[in-house]
C-alpha cells in the first residue's frame, strides 16, 4: 500500500475542469514531482490533498486514512505538511514564531496548564524550540531567526516556508514550486536540502516545480499533467523525452 | 440649563456672594453615560468636595448618585428629571422642583378624557425608566378617568418611522396617545399621524417634549399636540414681566436667546440662592435643608408656586396642560 | 390596504437608510475604509441646508440653497480626506475606523455648537404636501426620497462598473500598490470618493430633514444604515439599497404585528439572522483566497 | 547601544528580555502598589477606574488584537458579567465564588455567540457583535426579574473574608481587589502568549489558510479565544458594576463597546501594553479635560463655562490627534522610541519617518 | 552609443532602521536591456521599488532624460513612461482579466490603441484570452504572472522594469517571454531593466549586466564579459562541477567579498 493514493479525482470550477479524473500514487520514501504547463492543475492537486476543496469524484487516501473524511486541520495531524506557491506566512510574526506554530500539531498541553504555564508547558516549549533550532540550522536560517516575515526578501520567505513545513515533522511534505525565485546557487542548495529531507529525515516529498534541472536532479518519479489530466508518468528522463510533454511544457530548446 | 444657572451665580457672586461666601458652580458633563457620571461624582465629591448638587441630569445617574450623596447627606436639588425615584428614601436630602412625569401624564390623560370624552388611552414609549413612568402615569390616568387603557408600543431611540405603530394604535381604537419618546421622534409621530389622517387621535407629551421648537415646527405639523408639563412655556409669555426680565438678563449675560432649559436652570439657581440666604451665615447641610423646607414663594418665571415642607420635598405640584396652536404653546388647563 | 400603506412608507423610509448605506459603500468600495462618521456627515449636510434655507437662519430659497449645500458637503468630504484620512494612507483599517468614529464625536459637537441641540425641520417646498391614491397616503418628500435614491443607486452603479475612474477606484481598494504601478493617482482618487460621499450624505440629510427633523444625535442613525449596508453585502451598491429597503420595510410591520417590548428589536434580530445564514451578506463581495 | 546575548532557550521563553527590562517592570509594579499611600481618594478612584478599563481592554485585546476578530459589542459581555455577578451575590453566593463564576458564565455566553459567528470575518463580525450589544439593552429589559429591568440594580460593597470592600466606603480595599484581578489576568495573558495556544491565535489572525495547513483548528481556536476574551470582559463588567454601584439597561450602551475598541487601537493592537496605555487615555482623558477646563475657565475669567458636549468634542479631537500621530498605537510609538535608545548613537532622523505603505484588500479569505 | 535615458546615482534606501540599498549607481542607455543579478536579499526588488517611486530613497538621484524623479509619487513616475512589473504578481484579485488589462492602460486615453495592445497581449498569452472573464485572483500562479506582464505591456511604456518575470512560468513560457522581450526591444526599441534569477536567459538577452550583493553593485560589464567571469559562472550560471556537494558545506568565497 502506498503512502498517498490519489484515485480518479475530478474537480470543476464552474465550467472549467481543473483536475480531470486524475490518479497516481506516491510511495513511501520517494521524491515525486509534478510538472505541467501553467494552469494544469498542480496546485489544485495540493489544495485537494490539504482539503481546501472537495473533489466532485474520486478518493484521496493517505497512509490508510481517507482524507476526504477529515477537516483541513486534520490533514496536518496525519503528518502532511505543505508550502504554498505564493507564500502564505504569518506576516506579523518572527521566523521563530512561524516555525513554532509549525509545532502546533504536537501540542500536548491544555488551556489551563498553559495559562498557568506549568512546568509541563515549559518542558514542551523547550522541546519544540530544540526541534525548531535543528531545522533552522539545517536550512541556514540562523541569520533570520528573530526577523519579522514582513521584512524578508522573497527568496528567504520561500525557505522559511519549507522550514515551517518541516517543523511539523511530517511523513509527507508537499512543496509547491520551492525553487521559484531562488538564484541558481540557492536552487542547488534547495536540491541538496530535498535530498537530505528524504535521505536523512526519511520524509516523502511531493513537489511541484518548473525548474527541470531541479526536478530531474532529485526526483525518482515525475508526473506530467496538462489540463488537469495525466500526460506522462515515470522516471524523469522518460518524462522529459516524452513528446507530448516537450510539446506542451518543455518546448524544443531543452 | 447650566448657562441659566451660571447667569444667576455670576450675578450673585458679583454682588459679593451669599453671606460673603462666593458660590463655586462646578459642572460635569456625564454625556448621559454611567461611567462618565461616576467619574463626575468621584470628582465632585472627592476632589471639589461640593456642598450640594444642583440639577444633575438623568434618572439612572441621579439614582446611582444617591448612594454617595446620602451618607454625606449632600443635598440633591432640582434634578433635571421628573422621575419619582428622585424622592426615594431617605428623602431628607432630596429636593425636586416640579411634578413628576407620572403626575404629568396622569393628569394630562384625565384632562383629555374629560375634554373630548375619549375612550382609550395608549402609550408609545422607549423602554427606559422615563418610558416606564409615563406608561404607569397613563394607566393611572385612564383608571381615574374611568376609561380603558388600550395598548402600548415600544421603540428605539434611532427609530424614525412610526407608520407601523400608529396603524396598530389606530386598530386598537386609541384616541389618547401618550408619548415617551425623544423630541425628534415625537415630532415625527405627530406629523405622520396627520398624514395618515388620524385626526381624532390626541397626542400627549410631557415636560420632556414641552419645548418651544416643538411648537415651531414649520407647516404646522405639530398643531394640536398636547403636552402636560410642570412649568409654562417661556416664549409664549415673552411679554409678561418676569419672563421678559429674564430674557433680557440672559441675553445681556450670554448674548444669546434663552431656551426652556435655561429658564429652569435660572429658576433652580434662584431657589438655591434663596435657600442659602435663608440658611444663614453658618452654613451646614442641616441648616440648608431646614432652609429649603421653609421655602414658600411664587416663581413668576416658570409660573409655579413653590412650597417645600418637612414631608414635602417636591416644590411645585401643578401640572400645566398645553397645546400647540399656530406655532406656540397655549395653556389650556392646570391642576 | 393597511399593509400596503405599511409597505410603501416602509420603502420610503428604507430608501433613507439605503442612501446613508450608499455613502458607506462608496467609501468602502474605493478605499476599503469604513467611515463610521457617515451618519454624522448626513446630519451635517442636513444642518448646513437648514442653515441656508430656514428663515431663522439665512433664509435662502430652497432651490438656491440646494447646490450650495451640496458643494459645501463635497468640500467637507474632500477636506476630511485631504487633511485627516490621507495622513493614514496605507495604515491599518482599524486606525481609520477609530479615526472616523472620533470624527463623528467632533462633528456632533460642532453641529450642536452652531445649530443647538434641539430638533429642527427643513423648510422645503414639499413640506406638508402629500399624494393619495386609493386611500394610501405618501408624503411628497417620501416620493422624492424613493426617486432620488433609485436614481443615485443606478447612477453610482454605472459609474463604478462602466467608467475608467470607477474601475480605478475599485482597483485602488483591492491593491493600492498595484494601482500605483498602473499609474492611478490613488490618493487623489480617494479624495474624489470622499467628496462624493459627502454629497450623497448631504442628499440623504436633506431628504431626512424634510421627512422628519434632525438634531446633532441624528447621526447615530448611521449605525442602522451600516447594518443595512452589511445585510446587502458590504461593498455592493445594489446590496446597500436592498439592505436599506429590507430594514425599512421590516420596521413598520414589526411594530404593527409584534408585541410591544419585542417589536423594536426586529431590525437587529433580522441582521443577525441574515449574517448567520449568509455570512457575507446578500450580495457577497468576499472571495475564498486561492493558494 | 544594548545587546542581549542569549545563552539559553529559557531566555526566550520567559516574559522579559533581560534584567534591565525586568527591573523596569518591577519598578512600575512597586509604584502601583504604593498608590494608596501616594494618592488621595479622588485619584485612587480614577486609578481604580483605569485598571478596570484595562481589564476590559485585555479582554477585547485577546479577541481583536491577537485573534484578529473585531468585536464592536463587548459592552454586552461587560453587562453580562456585571449582572451575573450581582445576581449571584443576591442569590446568596459569597463574592469570592460569585465573582469567578460571573466571568466563567460570561465566557460560556461568549462561546454560544461565537458558534454562529464563526464564519464571519472583519466588518461582518463587527456589525454582528454590534447588533448583539444593541439587543443586550432590550434583553436586559425583558429579563426584568433578574436584571431589574429599566430601574436597574444597586450593589453595595461586598464581603471578602468578612472585610467590607466598597468603592466609596473603603476605596483602598476596592483598589486592592481590582489590582489583584488585573495582575492575575495580565499574568495569565502573558503565559498564554508564550504558549502554543497564544501562537495559534496569532496564526489565525495572520493567515487562516496556512494556520489550517499547520493543523490549527480555526473554529476551535476562535471559540476558545471568544471564551477567554468574554470571561475577562465579564470580570471587568462585574468590577464596573461594583464601581458604579448602580446600573440599568442603558448603562452598557453601544458607546461603551465603541470606546473599548478605541481604547485598544489607540493603545496599540496586539500588545498587552496597548490595553493598559489605551485604558489610561480613554479612562483618564475625560477627567483630565474637565479638570483642565476649570483652570482654563479660571484664566479666561468667568467660571466653568459648560458648552454641552464640549468634552466629547475635545475628546474626539485628541483621539484624532493620537491616531494621526501614531496609527500603530501608543505602544508602537514606544517601541520606536526604544529602538532609538538601543541604537543609540547610530540613529538617523529619517528612521522614524513613516514608510510609504500600501494596503491590500481584505475581501479575500 | 547615445547617453543614458535612466541614470541612478548613489541611491540609498532604508526600511526603517534596515538599510537595503547602500549607494547604488547605474546607467541605462536608450533602447538597451540591462539585467541585474543577485542572490536574494541583495536589494534588487528594493532598487526597483525605489526607481518606480513606491519607496523614497533617502540619498541619491534618479534621473530620467535629465529630469530628477526621485521622491515622486509612483503614478507620476508611470506618467513619465516607466512601468514596473512587480515581484509577486500583484494583480487586482477581484477583477476580471479584462478589467485588469484595461487598468494596465490607465495612462492611455486612445481607445483604439488600448484595444490593439489588448489583442497583442492575448496574442502573446492565449490562455488569458480564454479566461477574459475569470477573476484574476483565481488564476493559477503562472497565469497571474502572465497577466502581470501583459498588464505592464498595456501601458506601452518607454522603460519597463521587470522583477523576475519568469517566476513560476513553465519552461516553454519562459522561452516565449524572453522571446517577447527581445522582440519588444528590437521592434519598439523598448528600454528594459530586468531582474532575473534565471541568469543564463537574462544575460543571453541583456546588453549590459550588473551584479548586486548586500545592497551594493559589486560587478558590472557587458553581458558577454559577465558570462565569461569565473564567479558569475559559479554562482549564477551554476556551471559548477556536478556532485560537488561539498560546495554547499563550505561556501566558496566570492572574490569580491
Ligand atoms: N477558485 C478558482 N476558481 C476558478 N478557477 C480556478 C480556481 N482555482 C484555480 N482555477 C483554475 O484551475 C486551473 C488550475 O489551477 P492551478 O493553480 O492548479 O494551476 P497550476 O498547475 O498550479 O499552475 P501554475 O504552475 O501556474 O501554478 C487554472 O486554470 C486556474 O485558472
Ligand atoms: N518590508 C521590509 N522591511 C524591512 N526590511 C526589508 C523589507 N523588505 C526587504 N527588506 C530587506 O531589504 C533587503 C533587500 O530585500 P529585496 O527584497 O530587495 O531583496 P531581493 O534582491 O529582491 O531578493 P529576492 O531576489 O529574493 O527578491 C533584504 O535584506 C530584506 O531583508
Ligand atoms: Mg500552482
Ligand atoms: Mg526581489
Amino acid at each position: 500500500m502506498s503512502l498517498l493514493e490519489f484515485e480518479s479525482v475530478t474537480l470543476k470550477f464552474g465550467g472549467l475542469t481543473a483536475v480531470d479524473n486524475l490518479s497516481f500514487e506516491v510511495e513511501e520514501g520517494e521524491v515525486f514531482a509534478i510538472v505541467g504547463p501553467n494552469g494544469a492543475g498542480k496546485s489544485t492537486v495540493f489544495n485537494l490533498i490539504s482539503r481546501f476543496y472537495d473533489p466532485f469524484a474520486g478518493s484521496i487516501r493517505f497512509d490508510g486514512h481517507d482524507l476526504l473524511r477529515v477537516k483541513p486541520s486534520g490533514v496536518a495531524s496525519y503528518g502532511v505538511a505543505r508550502t504554498f506557491q505564493n507564500i502564505e506566512l504569518f506576516e506579523h510574526a518572527t521566523v521563530l514564531q512561524n516555525l513554532l506554530v509549525g509545532r502546533h500539531r504536537h501540542r500536548r498541553t491544555n488551556l489551563v496548564s498553559e495559562i498557568l504555564f506549568l512546568p509541563s508547558v515549559r518542558q514542551q516549549e523547550i522541546k519544540n524550540r530544540e526541534k525548531v533550532e535543528e531545522i533552522i540550522d539545517f536550512l541556514d536560517l540562523q541569520a533570520f531567526r528573530d526577523k519579522m516575515i514582513s521584512g524578508l526578501p522573497y527568496g528567504v520567505r520561500k525557505v522559511v516556508e519549507v522550514a515551517r513545513a518541516l517543523a511539523t515533522d511530517p511523513k509527507l511534505l508537499l512543496l509547491d514550486e520551492p525553487a521559484s525565485g531562488l538564484s541558481v546557487e540557492e536552487t542547488t542548495d534547495m536540491r541538496w536540502w530535498i535530498d537530505d529531507i528524504r535521505k536523512q529525515m526519511g520524509i516523502t516529498v511531493l513537489m511541484v516545480e518548473h525548474d527541470m534541472g531541479l526536478v530531474s536532479g532529485v526526483s525518482d518519479r515525475v508526473l506530467a499533467m496538462a489540463d488537469g489530466a495525466k500526460l506522462a508518468l515515470g522516471p524523469p528522463e522518460h518524462v522529459q523525452s516524452h513528446p507530448a510533454v516537450i510539446e506542451a511544457y518543455l518546448g524544443k530548446a531543452s | 440649563a447650566t448657562k441659566g444657572a451660571n447667569v444667576v451665580f455670576d450675578r450673585v457672586n458679583a454682588e459679593g456672594g451669599v453671606h460673603g461666601r462666593k458660590i463655586r458652580y462646578v459642572v460635569e458633563d456625564n454625556g448621559y453615560q454611567m461611567p462618565r457620571a461616576m467619574q463626575g461624582y468621584n470628582k465632585l465629591l472627592n476632589r471639589d468636595k461640593v456642598f450640594a448638587m444642583l440639577q444633575s441630569l438623568g434618572t439612572p445617574m441621579n439614582v446611582a448618585g444617591f448612594k454617595l450623596l446620602d451618607p454625606k447627606s449632600i443635598p440633591n436639588v432640582a434634578p433635571l428629571t421628573a422621575a419619582r425615584q428622585m424622592l426615594q428614601e431617605p428623602m431628607d436630602n432630596k429636593f425636586t422642583s416640579f411634578s413628576t412625569y407620572f403626575d404629568q401624564s396622569r393628569i394630562g390623560v384625565k384632562y383629555l378624557a374629560n375634554e373630548f370624552g375619549s375612550q382609550t388611552v395608549c402609550t408609545m414609549y422607549l423602554p427606559t425608566d422615563f418610558g416606564q413612568e409615563i406608561l404607569e402615569g397613563s394607566k393611572a390616568g385612564a383608571e381615574e378617568a374611568g376609561i380603558k387603557f388600550g395598548t402600548e408600543t415600544t421603540h428605539k431611540p434611532d427609530e424614525t418611522d412610526f407608520v407601523g405603530s400608529l396603524s396598530k394604535l389606530k386598530d386598537e381604537g386609541c384616541d389618547i396617545v401618550t408619548i415617551a419618546l425623544g423630541v425628534r421622534q415625537a415630532i415625527t409621530v405627530v406629523g405622520t399621524a396627520k398624514k395618515m389622517g388620524l385626526n381624532d387621535m390626541k397626542f400627549l407629551g410631557t415636560s420632556a417634549s414641552f419645548l418651544t421648537v416643538v411648537a415651531q415646527v414649520p407647516g404646522g405639523v405639530t398643531d394640536g399636540f398636547y403636552a402636560a408639563a410642570s412649568w409654562l412655556d417661556l416664549w409664549a409669555r415673552a411679554d409678561e414681566p418676569a419672563p421678559a426680565a429674564f430674557i433680557a438678563e440672559y441675553k445681556a449675560a450670554t448674548g444669546e436667546d434663552p431656551v426652556g432649559f435655561s429658564m429652569l436652570g435660572y429658576s433652580a439657581a434662584e431657589m438655591m440662592v434663596m435657600a442659602l440666604e435663608a440658611a444663614g451665615p453658618d452654613l451646614t447641610h442641616d441648616s440648608f435643608i431646614a432652609a429649603m423646607e421653609a421655602l414658600d414663594y411664587n416663581d413668576e418665571l416658570v409660573g409655579n408656586h413653590i412650597t417645600y415642607g418637612p414631608d414635602d420635598h417636591q416644590g411645585a405640584d401643578t401640572v400645566f396642560v398645553n397645546v400647540v396652536e399656530g406655532g406656540a404653546w397655549n395653556l389650556v388647563y392646570e391642576e | 390596504m393597511d399593509n400596503a400603506q405599511l409597505l410603501i412608507s416602509g420603502l420610503a423610509n428604507g430608501c433613507v437608510y439605503g442612501l446613508i448605506a450608499l455613502g458607506f459603500v462608496l467609501i468602502y468600495k474605493a478605499t476599503e475604509a469604513v467611515n463610521f462618521a457617515q451618519g454624522d456627515f448626513m446630519m451635517l449636510g442636513a444642518f448646513v441646508t437648514i442653515g441656508l434655507t430656514n428663515t431663522e437662519y439665512m433664509g435662502l430659497p430652497f432651490w438656491m440653497a440646494l447646490p450650495i449645500s451640496l458643494s459645501i458637503m463635497a468640500a467637507v468630504g474632500y477636506l476630511v480626506d485631504r487633511l485627516i484620512i490621507r495622513r493614514l494612507f496605507g495604515e491599518s483599517q482599524s486606525a481609520v475606523v477609530i479615526l472616523t468614529i472620533a470624527m463623528g464625536f467632533v462633528i456632533r459637537f460642532v453641529a450642536g455648537l452652531i445649530w443647538g441641540h434641539e430638533p429642527q425641520t427643513l423648510q422645503n417646498p414639499l413640506a406638508g404636501k402629500d399624494i393619495r391614491f386609493g386611500g394610501l397616503v405618501l408624503g411628497l418628500e417620501d416620493v422624492a426620497v424613493i426617486v432620488v435614491t433609485l436614481l443615485l443607486t443606478i447612477g453610482l452603479y454605472l459609474f463604478f462598473s462602466r467608467t475608467k475612474l470607477g474601475l480605478a477606484m475599485q482597483a485602488a481598494s483591492q491593491n493600492q500598490l498595484a494601482a500605483y504601478y498602473m499609474g492611478i493617482p490613488v490618493k487623489q482618487v480617494q479624495g474624489v470618493i470622499w467628496a462624493l460621499a459627502g454629497v450623497v450624505a448631504c442628499i440623504a440629510g436633506i431628504l431626512f430633514a424634510a421627512k422628519g427633523s434632525v438634531d446633532p444625535t441624528t447621526g447615530l442613525l448611521g449605525i442602522k444604515a451600516f447594518a443595512a449596508a452589511v445585510i446587502g453585502g458590504f461593498g455592493s451598491l445594489p446590496g446597500a439599497l436592498a439592505g436599506g429597503l429590507i430594514v425599512g420595510v421590516i420596521e413598520p410591520f414589526a411594530s404593527r404585528y409584534i408585541a410591544a417590548g419585542y417589536s423594536q428589536v426586529a431590525p437587529y434580530a433580522l441582521l443577525l439572522a441574515v449574517l448567520i445564514f449568509r455570512p457575507n451578506g446578500l450580495f457577497s463581495q468576499v472571495r475564498a483566497k486561492k493558494v | 547601544m544594548r545587546f542581549v546575548f542569549k545563552t539559553n532557550y529559557i531566555q526566550d521563553i520567559r516574559p522579559w528580555k533581560d534584567g534591565y527590562q525586568l527591573s523596569l517592570y518591577l519598578f512600575l509594579l512597586a509604584l502601583v502598589f504604593s498608590a494608596p499611600w501616594l494618592l488621595d481618594d479622588f485619584f485612587l478612584g480614577e486609578l481604580t477606574n483605569v485598571l478596570i478599563w484595562a481589564i476590559a481592554g485585555l479582554g477585547l485585546m485577546i479577541l481583536t488584537g491577537h485573534t484578529g476578530q473585531v468585536s464592536l459589542g463587548h459592552a454586552a459581555f461587560l453587562a453580562f458579567g456585571c449582572y451575573a455577578n450581582v445576581a449571584l451575590i443576591e442569590a446568596g453566593v459569597p463574592f469570592l465564588l460569585a465573582f469567578p463564576l460571573s466571568g466563567i458564565l460570561t465566557g460560556i455566553a461568549g462561546v454560544t455567540v461565537a458558534i454562529p459567528a464563526l464564519r464571519l470575518h472583519g466588518i461582518y463580525l463587527a456589525i454582528f457583535t454590534l447588533a448583539l450589544s444593541i439587543l443586550m439593552d432590550d434583553i436586559i429589559v425583558l429579563a426584568e426579574p433578574i436584571t431589574g429591568g429599566v430601574t436597574g440594580k444597586f450593589v453595595g460593597g461586598v464581603e471578602i473574608f468578612g472585610k467590607l470592600v466598597d468603592r466609596w466606603a473603603t476605596p483602598v480595599e476596592f483598589f486592592w481587589l481590582v489590582l489583584g484581578v488585573t495582575l492575575l489576568v495580565t499574568i495569565g495573558y502573558i503565559n498564554l502568549l508564550r504558549a502554543p495556544l497564544g501562537r495559534s491565535f496569532i496564526a489565525v489572525r495572520d493567515s487562516e489558510v496556512s494556520a489550517q495547513a499547520m493543523g490549527v483548528d480555526i473554529a476551535r481556536t476562535k471559540m476558545i479565544s471568544f471564551a477567554l476574551s468574554c470571561s475577562v470582559t465579564g470580570w471587568a463588567g462585574a468590577l464596573m458594576g461594583l464601581y458604579a454601584g448602580a446600573f440599568n439597561n442603558e448603562t452598557f450602551s453601544v458607546l461603551i463597546s465603541i470606546q473599548l475598541l478605541m481604547m485598544i487601537v489607540i493603545g496599540g493592537l496586539g500588545s498587552i501594553h496597548g490595553a493598559f496605555l489605551g485604558a489610561i487615555v480613554v479612562g483618564f482623558l475625560p477627567q483630565f479635560l474637565s479638570i483642565s477646563k476649570e483652570y482654563v475657565g479660571a484664566i479666561f475669567g468667568g467660571n466653568a463655562v459648560a458648552i454641552p458636549g464640549l468634552e466629547f468634542g475635545i475628546f474626539g479631537m485628541i483621539l484624532i490627534a493620537f491616531i494621526l500621530f501614531e496609527p500603530l498605537g501608543m505602544y508602537g510609538r514606544w517601541l520606536k522610541i526604544r529602538t532609538w535608545f538601543e541604537l543609540f548613537p547610530f540613529y538617523r532622523k529619517e528612521m522614524f519617518k513613516r514608510q510609504k505603505s500600501y494596503l491590500k484588500t481584505e475581501r479575500l479569505r | 552609443m547615445n547617453d543614458p535615458i535612466l541614470m541612478i546615482r548613489n541611491i540609498e534606501s532604508f526600511y526603517g532602521p534596515i538599510q537595503a540599498i547602500r549607494g547604488v549607481s547605474l546607467d541605462v542607455l536608450e533602447g538597451q536591456i540591462v539585467s541585474i543579478l543577485g542572490a536574494n536579499g541583495a536589494g534588487k526588488t528594493t532598487l526597483m521599488k525605489t526607481v518606480s517611486g513606491v519607496m523614497d530613497p533617502e540619498k541619491g538621484r534618479i534621473n530620467l532624460n535629465g529630469k530628477d524623479i526621485q521622491g515622486l509619487e509612483p503614478h507620476e513616475v508611470v506618467q513619465r513612461g516607466i512601468v514596473h512589473v512587480p515581484e509577486g504578481r500583484e494583480v487586482f484579485p477581484l477583477m476580471t482579466v479584462d478589467e485588469n488589462l484595461t487598468l494596465g492602460a490607465y495612462t492611455i486615453s486612445d481607445k483604439s490603441l488600448i484595444e490593439r495592445d489588448r489583442e497583442l497581449v492575448f496574442h502573446y498569452f492565449p490562455v488569458l484570452k480564454a479566461r477574459r472573464q475569470q477573476e484574476a485572483g483565481t488564476l493559477s500562479g503562472g497565469q497571474q504572472q502572465m497577466l502581470a506582464i501583459g498588464r505592464g505591456l498595456m501601458a506601452s511604456p518607454k522603460i519597463m522594469l521587470l522583477d523576475e518575470p519568469s517566476l513560476g512560468l513553465s519552461p516553454i513560457l519562459v522561452q516565449e517571454i524572453f522571446g517577447i522581450l527581445r522582440r519588444l526591444n528590437d521592434e519598439q526599441k523598448m528600454t528594459m531593466v530586468l531582474v532575473e534569477q534565471n541568469a543564463n536567459a537574462a544575460l543571453e538577452l541583456a546588453h549590459h549586466g550588473y551584479v548586486m550583493e548586500l545592497g551594493r553593485i559589486v560587478m558590472d560589464g557587458s553581458a558577454e564579459d559577465l558570462m565569461k567571469s569565473e564567479d558569475i559562472q559559479n554562482f549564477y550560471l551554476g556551471v559548477q562541477e556536478e556532485g560537488a556537494r561539498e560546495n554547499r558545506r563550505w561556501k566558496r568565497k566570492k572574490t569580491w567579498r
